[in-house]
């Protein structure tokens, strides 16, 4: 039972795809996922699907297979369950590994370079909420504590969506600057600060030392931060003893998460079905505003194709631990179902699925764009 | 072996969600009872379901063993301050402990 | 702090198989209680030990706080369905809430 | 439905040190109630907080439900033996069972 | 501190053995665990035992020996215990990772090939209830409901007993077809029906609906046909990146598994002692006419001599996840402490300590056999 | 994202230091972690420290950095946790790895050379407490039970404190004997039977039996033989097969242990607040005089530099897994707060920080000086 390790060796037959049927299908359901191989940065020309090309989805990355296997599972009431602790566990691998990596990246760079980046990274996560609160606001007709929560997830970031784009950026060889995880973690502060501040004013009784410590607390963060630092302090030769853990099983952890995720995902659907189309709207249509800004940021950053999908990614995505969790101790009044709704619910299952591809492809337009100015 | 004589106490139990555990332990402690015990639970109430399968969605069953002056204390403070943004029960019973000295 | 008054409830606690789980909850919910609350358990009795080590293995434990019609409602419900054929211990007792309108 | 009628029995309810489960348990089995069932738990009390992270920070929550006669003789017997140097709470309430053989 | 990654450069005087002593207790008792290397398919001759090898048992597979650690540690009550997370984690691994293997041996399969394999492979999970259904009612004189749950026990199959079995063949390089897990996930399901239908008649009152939910949604079969269906979707290129976790940990966690099914095997012990002999004997008579049942339809399928034993394996094996559960739901009035005493407290220490290396000769003179035809 | 897997190849300009500014410091606070590369039992030179190598400590073993962010996470509150099944599962698989590692040695050496050092040890365990207990009896004024509780806890070992000795002494590419971790087996014992008995004295009450039980049947010990004896039973070929779960991901595994533990010692600080100064200098001191004495019987056994130093830190460590645990069955007047506090809230922490690198410097020293006689 011997399993290839280099992808390019494929054997035999598959795709069988001979006569185009399902193209169109193929081109708009799974986007990017079932293109062929090509070199980094370049564009990847659609493959032509068999009609068994499009049941089994021969090039869709297996962790989003996971995830859609939790979907499935929680929506068919199997009692498939990933016992709690072993969720954090998982988690706790991630947000480790993650920021291991950041860390390691950081190490071999001058930090010159970087601080401007995180300083207008840091920017677009404090305006996006700003954006996406009046909508919410006045056309949603959200309460303003509702409204100031869903804006604050958005303009936050979900680590699981970040995974998955760091491992089809991979998969399809397009090589990224390895310090995309710093901009994960930078992100997930300052939408907190400025949907509180929509959420509350600048009233007296905010509790601002409080909230410091539930947002740079909260368990996401520390572990981010410390894989940062870690990562940061040990360096490339440091973190090897850690790899087989962290880098090497990181896939295989994050398809253990993505189906648990697709269990809780599940669970929050019918969340959607009680708010209406609105949030259902928003879910689908903020992630591609929030795509086009961390793309075009990260273009005039003068990031690589592959960094500004992640940043275009990023932006795109929703938080659901950082946010959440902030939220509930500091505007209690905020409904959770709601912004979980939107984020777990629409945003995270349509970013994975969808939207990591598209964002893929918005990368290549804005910098073939940017490169023809 | 000794004959032991039963006191009457009461004992609050609260069942409220998971992310509260920090704030809502200092208060019940800012009380003053002699402890507090915590289990992991789930459960369904009119705040839907807390299926138990993250942080976000689980709940704590928070036991409190005091007297009856502090019972209603504890029961009201936490009551006021939490109930209406959290999801949240709170009842309070009957029950006998042997050691009078210690709630 | 404004004074709350008591309201006496009842309390069914329900101990049984964790194989059971979504049966019996949804025949709980069927009898319309506010909500229930549900932890992890392991015990002893009459068909031997349930270690806690597996699926197979491990308990349940229900609480319903409801009002004094729906408890022995629910308790005999479950105890007739179930308790011929599954682990099984049923106990009712008096609580106080402070919300008479939840229950 | 047939009606039941409930029966008047005992609940104790003892926490302690996880470590103590294989003693205390066989113990209490060794004094004849007809069963047990055991919770995690972690909690704060005289002797500090038990955090749950480990073993040793760990607490149990043991509740056998049994006659008016029992109830003193295991929450007596059990105190005897280890309230002194061991992390412990044991609180008696009264609870209603349906079936009177059984406990 | 190294360990040679390939097995055959064990260095020095192990083992040691050369005046033969104990060659009849080696013949028996670990029966082939003992064996010296050979080639695929080939017959491998015993070894000549030392007396210090019978003690340390020197090519005993370790997964072997996790499991009787947990015995031991079980019966002489250590407060030895893994967390039920971990029970589950370590169990959902293992399911996930032999549907995955099955998976892309389908994916690189012609499908008309296997499909009648399937069915005989079915039919025969359908038959064996039908065969210790008798047995166990007339003979025995269980309970009609109890009857019909160890029968159904015995017609599925055991997903632990199956992975130690393609260890132990993996670990003396014999070959079997890669498809074999697709017969696990089959296996599971025909001998629930029977059993229900043993126990139930076709009265009316069975709700076919809710027992269906039970039997597919269970978590077991979940994994083992998710797994299935993301391995034949991603295909041997698209698993590499999950190959780590799923695949080069999974004797780790076969290890770690088995450690814990000692522990709980040795807590069913009990069981045994209560419901006499009668089990125990057909927990140990029955693993054999099974395994004579699952070897001839192997070679008469035209499976290799590893695909034969695998076969004979699988249908020697008694369920304790899949069939445990659905009749708990559905023939609620067996006796869970029966079917588990014989199926976990008999059928699985017996067929992971002496019966698989059995199975395997089983399925070499079954093969030589056929072939002589 | 590439991570080289040989360590020496570490690229670019870190660590940067020229001035030596902070070289004082750096010879203190990080001993030998800051040290550069050099052959198996050679002295480390010093390494010049620039303030930002103060900083990050570049040299610093990650697994450390873990120990540290759990330390900082629970000082500073952090809603950080790893839940107690994972705690469980972590320290089952690092009792099993260093178990297996152990047993894998032993099959491939004579017992002979082993059985004498194995009876050194054990006395030296033995014979701690006795010295340790009059310093806490007459010096420290603790009651009679809490004195022999701590000195119990002294003479035995701590697992996680050997695990990153001897992650340290890989790093530096310093070998050691192999057989090593039967040494961490036998020192669990000796001390707890000494402790009981000056607790107890030979009085007629005490259940011996029920102590034995307590003693051998604890989940520590159990893994750590188990795992001794089933790499016996497998040697280095046999274990093959699980070496990518037990072995590649052994420091991934330590390194979350550690950030585990970081957490649990912050915990036992404030144990230490309410214990006054005493045990604080017991705590500190004590480690000192097990490390010298260690080192001096390792030496005269005849054991390299590493074994040496392994040994050394051994007899400085202080147990928290199996000692405490018996003791508060069988002497459960003990204060296990008073016992932890120093063994985790102090002796723990100043053992992997800083008694590590400083007892390998020991073992240099006492090595050469029996050398010059
Ligand atoms: N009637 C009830 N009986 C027992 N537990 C309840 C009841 N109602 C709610 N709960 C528990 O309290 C939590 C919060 O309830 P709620 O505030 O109604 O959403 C639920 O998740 C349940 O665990
Ligand atoms: N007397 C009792 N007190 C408390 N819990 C009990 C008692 N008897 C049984 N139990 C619990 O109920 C479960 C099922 O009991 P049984 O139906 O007697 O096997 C046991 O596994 C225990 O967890
Ligand atoms: N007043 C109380 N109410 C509820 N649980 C308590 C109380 N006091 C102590 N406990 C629990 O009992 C354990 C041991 O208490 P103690 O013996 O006071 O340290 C604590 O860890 C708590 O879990
Ligand atoms: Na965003
Ligand atoms: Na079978
Ligand atoms: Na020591």
């Amino acid at each position: 039972m011997a399993f290839p390790s280099s992808r390019g060796e494929r054997p035999g037959p598959v795709p069988r795809g001979i006569d185009c049927f399902g193209r169109r299908f193929g081109m708009w359901a799974m986007a990017d996922w079932s293109f062929t191989k090509q070199g980094p940065g370049g564009r990847i020309s659609p493959l032509c699907l068999s009609p068994w090309g499009l049941f089994v989805m021969p090039s869709l990355d297996p962790v989003i297979l996971f995830f859609i296997l939790g979907v499935v599972a929680g929506l068919s009431r199997s009692d498939l369950r990933l016992p709690a602790p072993i969720h954090d566990f998982l988690s706790m691998v991630l947000l480790l590994a993650i920021g291991l990596k950041g860390g390691v990246a950081l190490s071999q760079q001058p930090l010159g370079e970087v601080v401007p980046q995180v300083i207008a990274v840091g920017l677009m996560g404090g305006l996006m909420p700003l954006l996406a609160f009046p909508v919410l606001y006045r056309l949603g007709h959200l309460p303003r504590a509702d409204a100031a929560s869903v804006a604050a997830h958005y303009g936050s970031v979900s680590v699981g969506t970040y995974a998955v784009a760091a491992a089809f950026l991979a998969h399809h060889d397009v090589t990224f600057e390895d310090h995309m995880p710093v901009f994960v973690a930078v992100l997930e502060i300052p939408a907190i600060v400025v949907g509180i501040l929509l959420a509350r004013g600048l009233e007296k009784g905010t509790r601002w030392g409080r909230m410091a410590q539930e947002v740079f607390l909260g368990r996401g963060l520390v572990l981010l931060i410390g894989g940062l630092l870690i990562g940061l302090g040990a360096g490339p030769e440091g973190v090897a003893p850690i790899k087989p853990l962290f880098f090497d099983l990181f896939k295989g952890v994050l398809a253990l998460f993505l189906l648990d995720m697709g269990l809780i995902a599940a669970g929050h659907l019918g969340d959607l079905r009680r708010h209406g189309v609105f949030l259902l709207g928003f879910g689908l249509v903020m992630p591609l505003v929030g795509a086009t800004i961390g793309a075009t940021l990260g273009s005039a950053l003068g990031l690589s194709v592959g960094g500004v999908a992640l940043l275009s990614t990023m932006a795109a995505s929703a938080s659901y631990i950082a946010v959440p969790a902030a939220f509930r101790m500091i505007v209690p009044e905020a409904n959770p179902a709601l912004s979980l709704g939107a984020s777990l619910g629409v945003t995270f299952p349509f970013n994975i699925l969808l939207g990591v591809p598209l964002y893929y492809q918005l990368a290549l337009q804005v910098h073939a764009f940017m490169e023809a100015l | 072996m000794t004959t032991h004589s039963f006191h009457r106490r009461r004992l609050v139990t609260i069942i409220t969600e998971a992310t509260l555990e920090g704030a809502i332990l200092a208060d019940i402690d800012a009380l003053g009872p002699s402890g507090y015990t915590v289990t992991e639970a789930r459960g369904k109430g009119s705040r839907g379901i807390q299926s138990g399968s993250w942080g976000l969605a689980s709940n704590l069953r928070i036991e409190i063993v005091c007297d009856e002056t502090l019972a209603p204390k504890i029961a009201a403070t936490v009551h006021q301050k939490y109930a209406s943004n959290y999801g949240m029960v709170i009842y309070v019973s009957d029950v006998e402990v042997l050691r009078a000295d210690r709630y």
